[in-house]
């Protein structure tokens, strides 16, 4: 059993580093302190997700304080998966971004970006790791912050319209998530997860609950950039400097996915959400549009990282779908595609960026030929391309396989074939980037350009190879998601046990809950 | 001597206002003492110590002289808001200041604004501005009445 | 002790008296120059009298310093604000009604 | 005594909200900071008369900071006022 | 008619939830919108602390001879959300004159069409 | 002839996959010196062809030959197993690859090809996912290696890096992973939901507690789902691959691709639905009528095209509907007749395509109105490719007869008499569009002179060209003469035999 006080480092070692990063002042002194601590961090995830494998859930009590009343932080399966890709990402995004950084953000800022950066993976680490709803909304609010300032830094001047509407969408998201944990507290009088968990379920159907489940949802929809509440995320993604993408696309989004996970099948009980709510079809229904809107919007873009931004959303839906099926194998296909994506994203972003790098704008035009001037950046777009397709042999078709599996274990054949349909788009719009890099000759401009340097190439390939690794040997993916999702739905049916002897009746007979 | 007296009239005050006397809040109030005094002495070096207002036990006489004058003139303002509209004859006038000493001239600006009927508008190196709401207000200020309980404060007896 | 809270409400209703009468001047006066007489009523006689009322309620302790603090802080600051108030005012070039409608000006004594 | 009290609490409300109203609803814009500033310095007295009228006078101290943030606040927005002076 | 009156607290934080985020929605200027954002949060504060209240109990600051207080814990919420109000206000302002500075302009229709126009 | 007697044999089946591969590294790694990279290919394909024959060797012997790489999925992954059909398919495309690499090396001199390296390593990854595809043990690994050799081929047909390249390339991605992933996967999915398993089983996985309509829903599926079978109306990515050049043409059609197509049309039918289930489905006999109507369409439109090589597109979509027809037929014979002709078709219309690329080389011509009198120039070019087209035909002695009178007698069996028609119509409309090319290019067009033809005349395509397909069209005339390794190397398949009245 390790140190227990080992919970809280994911949140404290970037939280004290953000200040230091910028009390450093040099860029590259920062730079290397950033990556330094967030490579420990990223260690730490490590050895949480093998002890809660080993050990189940490992609960921490802050400041001594025992809860319900202290806040929790309470580490399972489900988060420290999440929390390995979060920090793992975070790492590789800050040994790439020293050099990307440096033709997106001036000089003067460079320390700013880092200790945004690290603000943002100590609010992040800390949405995963608490215990407590209110402590989520706290450290909602400092990633959010701090995701805020990381877009506006970006040379162009539209970054900054659309940091503000990002934060405008963001603040409005977690006010609600506030109003909607309120509700809960009203009615419960606690904040500890688990004990709202309990004691929701002690009143038959009370309308605060519901509709501080209402608010919650909608607030967590906006977060994760749920169709039709993802109008803010692609002028972000897209304006914002590419490092700050690439970290942005494979975390942000994914870690307010596991909030609505969480919510959903732990404190109020799938059951409860989907059938008797009936939410499951209403996010049934946004996800495959977010899918098919997403990926058509992809496919007309011509800025690249637009065609990113708006594949991300697309990608949103499947996670959001395979929650919304119930049953253990969709929730899996959600918590794979967590981890996948982030692979896919991160480093098809950082490709981008490395395109950015050396041609200095982002628009399909600047690709053309870039087949042959910038082989390796090429190549890693390429794979990662695939994956985004789900071509076997790479992390997209685990994720593809298990959410189609999920949908026939429903026996939703149509939603089925619409998520294979779905993924024939990505086809398109990454096979037009292809078209352009490898088909088309490079203009006079840029027949000198040079392959992208290689502090850029690394992460990324890192990223690349992780797409196909973890595409091919699964094990680790499948026996972190399986266990997560198994322990979620036994915290769904230890509700539904509650609630049956809370009432004396037998649990309404529902959708057949597969553990 | 000035920064002494400042620390302790502050420690006083953080005293009075927080009542608690463990170490640790003291320690705390003594923080801020000092850190006020931190800044007030980067202001004073902005600009010069006016010699201030001295305590003096005319000068109690003077405040309470003041509440007197606040009282009738806000009764007397008070008697024109109640009356039919239209009563005011609002004026406006230059005082001269030059009699009063350069650092009693705030004290007796803000003396003509605090009591009702008549406003400092505007203090220049010669003048006070004032608006009054009843034109002889300005006159019953130009008689000097205030100007020379001003005066007496600082010991200069024409 | 029964005397003290008679004195006490007189000084309070007093208070809230000039303090509706203030408000009332606020509507009643035709240009912002008068209306600031008005608010500085309240400001000033309608303040004493409340604060004066509640330091009555007090038994001699920490309250009453607070409660002195408060009326000095208002009696320095309420003017201040009103000057710099109409001063800006009038740097601006709103005009007083005196002026707008060409009335001679106040008696100026000696220049 | 308490009655009292709650009068003087009216009271002050609804000078507060006359001062409001006038603020809102004001010709020039010296006249809307006029009427916030009173309606500050009101609200002073509110909370004072409040906490003696509910029995806690520590209420006091929530009335010092605000008769603070109020001054400050009304600086503030002269010497915006002093600088670009849009006279309306 | 009770039914205002007994939840009339809820009411206003209704009223002022609605305002704000109308305020957000429609304002064409940017500052405006932070100020709908204030409201909209306000709102939420005035909830929270509206859910505290204990019928007969006093402001939950100790004091001698006082036993029945309100819940104190909406109050340490609601200052943490305060916070977090302002930071989020702080940020958004500072974007607004970031914006200003790079658009001329905090009018949302007219930098609307200035990036298109590029 | 087992060379690899040391290893253990289910290790060939690893180094059947990886030498191929390692070959397209190493041909990668030698780019700049052509002759060493042309030898690695050589000798990679040596090498392969012979570790096909010791695994040939081990199914005779009986010895059962399985491996299991790596779990993807709880209870499924990729896992190989070694059987007859696999066999027939690897040794096919394991031979052509020697020969084709052989016909490349001269063709890509001859017609100095840009950008070679990316041939023979594209061509060596498309072995190795061939050969992955023939011993797949389940579905999900045969799904996974198609899937590949779409994606390393598709460099191939993209070869030229034009405007026209991309277009074909388009298509070429749009159909196949089109229909591999809307259909072939769903189909994949809609089995293991169903039956919990995709192993390769003989007589089929499933069984009478499966709804038979929704297995009839399934075979549709798998039957388009796999795009390179060529089922109208998904055949049209087949001519937009002719953008590519012959010996890719040559891959595609006779080698790897249509022939992964129908192997795992065949493989399906035989070792998922198994022969006896599908004769109870609805959709068999639908989709046999599809396949009957694709080998006429195809022929006819085969007849309009004047371009050679779109021709001979047209006609292999024709004869890879024969295997699809065979298989549906649900009858043994049938099946064998398909089985057979794999091999057949791939060694007739490999020739044919090496003969096009030949008269491409030599004497630049590509339209069939072109080509008379070209006997003179180019004799035995013509002489083989008289070969491949009565092969393709059908006619005795060319191997093609065994696998068309297989199939005959097959359609015989089932009782579908109208097969039986469609299978005479569409050879007599075979020699309507292939022999008149031969007989226009020796008996027509004589010089004015009439004085007789002298060896001086000729004007041949380059040497390893040659040495290629008179190889290949001796290949026709072998297969005729000896069927007898490749017919009991098909009756181990299960459920099927050459002889009548098995059932
Ligand atoms: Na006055
Ligand atoms: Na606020």
């Amino acid at each position: 059993m390790l140190d227990l006080h080992l919970t809280a480092f994911p949140i404290l070692l970037p939280l004290i580093a953000a200040p230091i990063a910028l009390i450093l002042g040099r860029s590259i002194l920062s730079w290397g302190f950033a990556t330094f601590v967030s490579g420990w961090a990223f260690f730490v995830a490590c050895q949480l997700l093998i002890a809660t494998l080993s050990d189940g859930v490992l609960s921490y009590a802050v400041g001594g304080w025992e809860p319900p009343w202290g806040i929790e932080l309470r580490i399972d399966a489900a988060n420290a998966f999440v929390l390995l890709v979060v920090s793992a990402i975070s790492t590789l995004v800050l040994l790439y971004s020293k050099l990307s950084i440096e033709k997106e953000i001036h000089e003067s800022k460079h320390s700013l970006y880092y200790t945004a950066h690290l603000l943002c993976l100590a609010g992040l680490s800390g949405i995963l790791v608490t215990g407590d709803a209110f402590n989520l909304f706290v450290f909602l609010e400092i990633s959010s912050l701090a995701t805020y300032t990381l877009v506006s830094l970006a040379p162009d001047r539209r970054c900054l319209t659309a940091a503000f509407r990002y934060l405008v969408m963001g603040t409005i998201g977690a006010t609600f998530i506030l109003i909607g944990v309120g509700m809960l507290y009203m009615k419960t009088g606690t904040l500890n997860m688990l004990d709202l968990a309990e004691r929701i379920h002690f009143y038959e159907s009370s309308r605060t609950i519901n509709t501080g489940l209402a608010f919650i949802m909608v607030g967590v929809s906006i977060k994760l950039a749920l169709f039709p509440l993802h109008m803010w995320l692609p002028p972000a993604y897209t304006h914002a400097p590419s490092a700050v993408s690439a970290f942005l696309a494979s975390t942000a989004t994914k870690v307010a996915v596991y909030v609505m996970i969480r919510f959903i099948f732990t404190i109020f009980g799938a059951d409860h959400v989907f059938n008797e709510m009936g939410m499951g079809t209403i996010l049934m229904v946004l996800a495959i549009v977010a899918i098919f809107k997403g990926s058509y919007m992809a496919t007309v873009q011509s800025n690249i990282k637009s065609v990113l931004a708006h594949s991300s959303v697309a990608q949103i839906g499947y996670m959001i779908l395979g929650i919304s099926l119930m049953n253990v194998t969709g929730l899996m296909a959600g918590l794979i595609h967590i981890f996948n994506h982030a692979l896919m994203k991160g480093a098809l972003f950082m490709a981008v960026g490395a395109v950015f790098y050396r041609m200095g704008s982002v628009d399909i035009k600047a690709f053309r030929g870039l087949g042959k001037q910038m082989p390796l950046t090429m190549a890693a777009f390429t794979i990662a391309g695939l994956s985004i397709i789900g071509v076997p042999l790479t992390v997209g078709f685990i994720s593809k396989w298990y959410l189609v599996m999920a949908a026939l274990e429903q026996n939703h054949w149509v939603i089925a074939a619409l998520v294979l349909a779905g993924s024939l788009l990505a086809v398109v719009y990454i096979g037009r980037i292809l078209e352009a890099a490898y088909f088309q000759e490079a203009d006079q401009s840029n027949k000198d350009i040079k392959e992208a340097p290689l502090l850029m190439l690394i992460p990324m390939w890192i990223l690349v190879l992780a797409n196909i690794y973890f595409g091919i040997d699964t094990s680790l993916t499948t026996e972190a998601a399986g266990s997560a999702s198994e322990l979620l739905f036994q915290n769904t049916s230890d509700i539904a046990v509650l609630i049956e002897s809370l009432h004396g009746i037998g649990v309404t007979s529902t959708q057949e809950v597969s553990p | 001597m000035h920064i002494a007296k400042w620390t302790v009239l502050l420690g006083v005050f953080w005293i009075l206002l927080s009542g608690y006397l463990e170490p640790l809040l003291l320690f705390f109030g003594a923080v801020s003492v000092l850190t006020v005094m931190l800044v007030l002495n980067r202001m004073d070096a902005v600009d010069e110590d006016p010699r201030g207002i001295n305590f003096n036990f005319s000068f109690f006489r003077y405040v309470f002289w003041l509440i007197g004058q606040i009282v009738s003139s806000s009764i007397h303002v008070t008697q024109l808001i109640w009356r039919k509209s239209g009563s005011a004859s609002p004026a406006l006038a230059k005082i001269s200041v030059d009699d009063i000493p350069k650092d009693h001239r705030v004290l007796y600006a803000n003396s003509i604004t605090l009591t009702p009927g008549t406003l400092s508008v505007d203090l220049d190196d010669h003048h006070v501005t004032v608006h009054a709401l009843q034109a002889p207000s300005i006159s019953k200020l130009a008689e000097g009445n205030m100007e020379h309980k001003v005066k007496e404060l600082t010991g200069e007896h024409k | 002790m029964f005397i003290i809270d008679i004195i006490s409400s007189i000084l309070l209703l007093a208070g809230a008296f000039f303090g509706l009468s203030g408000a009332i001047g606020l509507f009643k006066f035709p240009d912002f120059f008068t209306r600031v007489h008005a608010a500085s009523v309240t400001d000033s006689i309608s303040a004493l009298l409340i604060v004066g009322g509640l330091l009555l309620q007090t038994s001699f302790d920490l309250n009453t310093a607070k409660l002195m603090f408060i009326l000095i802080f208002l009696m320095i600051t309420s003017p201040t604000a009103s000057h710099a108030l109409a001063k800006s005012a009038r740097h601006s070039g709103l005009l007083a009604l005196a002026e707008s409608k060409g009335k001679p000006q106040g008696k100026s004594t000696n220049g | 005594m308490t009655g009292i009290l709650a009068a003087t609490c009216v009271a002050i409300l609804v000078v507060m909200a006359m001062a409001l109203s006038r603020a809102i609803s004001a010709p020039t814009v010296y006249d809307r900071i006029l009427g916030v500033n009173m309606f500050g310095t009101k609200t002073v007295l509110f909370i004072a008369a409040v906490g003696f009228f509910m029995g806690r006078p520590d209420f006091l101290d929530i009335a010092i900071v605000y008769a603070l943030i109020n001054f400050i606040g009304m600086v503030a927005v002269l010497r915006f006022f002093e600088y670009s002076a849009p006279v309306e | 008619m009770n039914f205002i009156l007994d939840y009339y607290n809820y009411w206003i934080v209704v009223f002022l939830m609605m305002s704000g985020f109308y305020i957000v929605i429609s304002a064409n200027n940017l500052v405006k919108k932070i100020v709908g954002l204030n409201i909209f949060q306000t709102s939420v504060f005035m909830l929270y602390i509206s859910m505290g209240k204990v019928s007969g109990g006093s402001a939950p600051i100790v004091a001698e001879g006082i036993t029945q207080y309100s819940n104190p814990l909406p109050h340490v919420l609601i200052l943490t959300a305060i916070v977090v109000g302002v930071a989020t206000t702080a940020v958004g302002l500072s974007l607004v004159v970031r914006i200003k500075r790079a658009y001329g302009t905090v009018e949302e229709n007219e930098f609307e069409n200035k990036d298109d126009a590029i | 002839m087992n060379l690899w007697q040391g290893i253990d044999p289910s290790q060939l089946i690893t180094l059947s996959i990886i030498i191929p591969f390692i070959g397209a590294l190493l041909v990668v790694a030698t780019g700049k010196y052509p002759n060493v990279r042309e030898t690695v290919t050589l000798i990679t394909a040596a090498i392969l062809f012979s570790i096909v024959l010791s695994i040939t060797d081990y199914l005779y012997k009986g010895v059962e030959l399985s491996l299991e790489v790596i779990e993807l999925f709880p209870g499924l992954g990729i896992n190989f197993y070694v059987e007859s059909l696999g066999v027939l398919f690897a040794l096919v495309a394991s031979f052509l690859w020697i020969v084709t690499s052989i016909y490349a090396i001269g063709y890509m001199r001859g017609h100095h090809e840009v950008n070679q390296t990316r041939f023979f390593c594209c061509f060596a990854l498309a072995i190795s996912s061939v050969m992955a595809i023939c011993f797949s043990a389940d579905l999900l690994t045969l799904f996974i290696f198609y899937e590949v050799l779409t994606l390393s081929t598709y460099p191939l047909v993209t070869h030229a890096g034009n405007d026209a390249a991309k277009k074909g390339g388009r298509i070429y991605l749009g159909i196949l992973l089109g229909t591999s992933v809307a259909f072939l996967l769903f189909a994949i999915l809609a089995t293991y939901g169903l039956t919990g398993t995709l192993d390769f089983r003989a007589g089929g996985i499933f069984d009478d507690s499966h709804s038979k309509v929704i297995l009839s829903v399934l075979l549709v599926l798998f039957c388009y789902g796999i795009g390179k079978a060529a089922l109208m109306p998904f055949h049209r990515w087949l001519p937009a691959a002719m953008v590519a050049p012959t010996p890719v043409s040559a891959l595609l059609h006779a080698v790897a691709v249509v022939k992964a197509g129908v192997f795992s049309i065949l493989k399906i039918v035989i070792y998922i639905f198994g022969l006896d289930q599908l004769k109870e489905l609805a959709t068999t006999d639908i989709m046999l009528y599809i396949g009957a109507a694709t080998i006429l369409l195809s022929s006819c439109i085969a007849m309009t095209k004047d371009n050679l090589k779109a021709r001979l597109a047209y006609s292999t979509i024709s004869q890879l509907s024969y295997i699809v027809v065979g298989a549906l037929l649900a009858s043994s014979i049938a099946s064998a007749g398909a089985a057979m002709h794999i091999a057949t078709h791939a060694v007739g219309k490999i020739t044919l395509f090496f003969c096009a690329g030949a008269i491409m080389v030599a004497s630049h011509k590509k339209n069939i109105s072109d080509m008379e009198g070209l006997g003179r120039q180019m004799p035995i070019t013509m002489a083989a490719f008289a070969i491949g087209a009565i092969s393709i035909i059908g006619l005795p002695p060319m191997a093609g007869t065994w696998s068309k009178w297989y199939l005959a007698m097959g359609a015989l069996e089932a009782d579908k008499l109208i097969i039986v028609a469609v299978l005479m119509i569409s050879s007599l409309l075979n020699i309507a569009y292939l022999l008149p090319i031969p007989i226009k290019a020796f008996f027509k067009g004589q010089p004015q002179d009439g004085k007789p033809w002298s060896w001086s005349e000729a004007k041949e395509a380059p040497l390893p060209m040659l040495f290629a397909l008179s190889l290949t069209s001796i290949g026709c005339l072998v297969l005729f003469f000896y069927p007898q390794p490749l017919i009991e190397l098909i009756n181990l398949i299960p459920g099927v035999s050459t002889n009548m009245g098995e059932g």
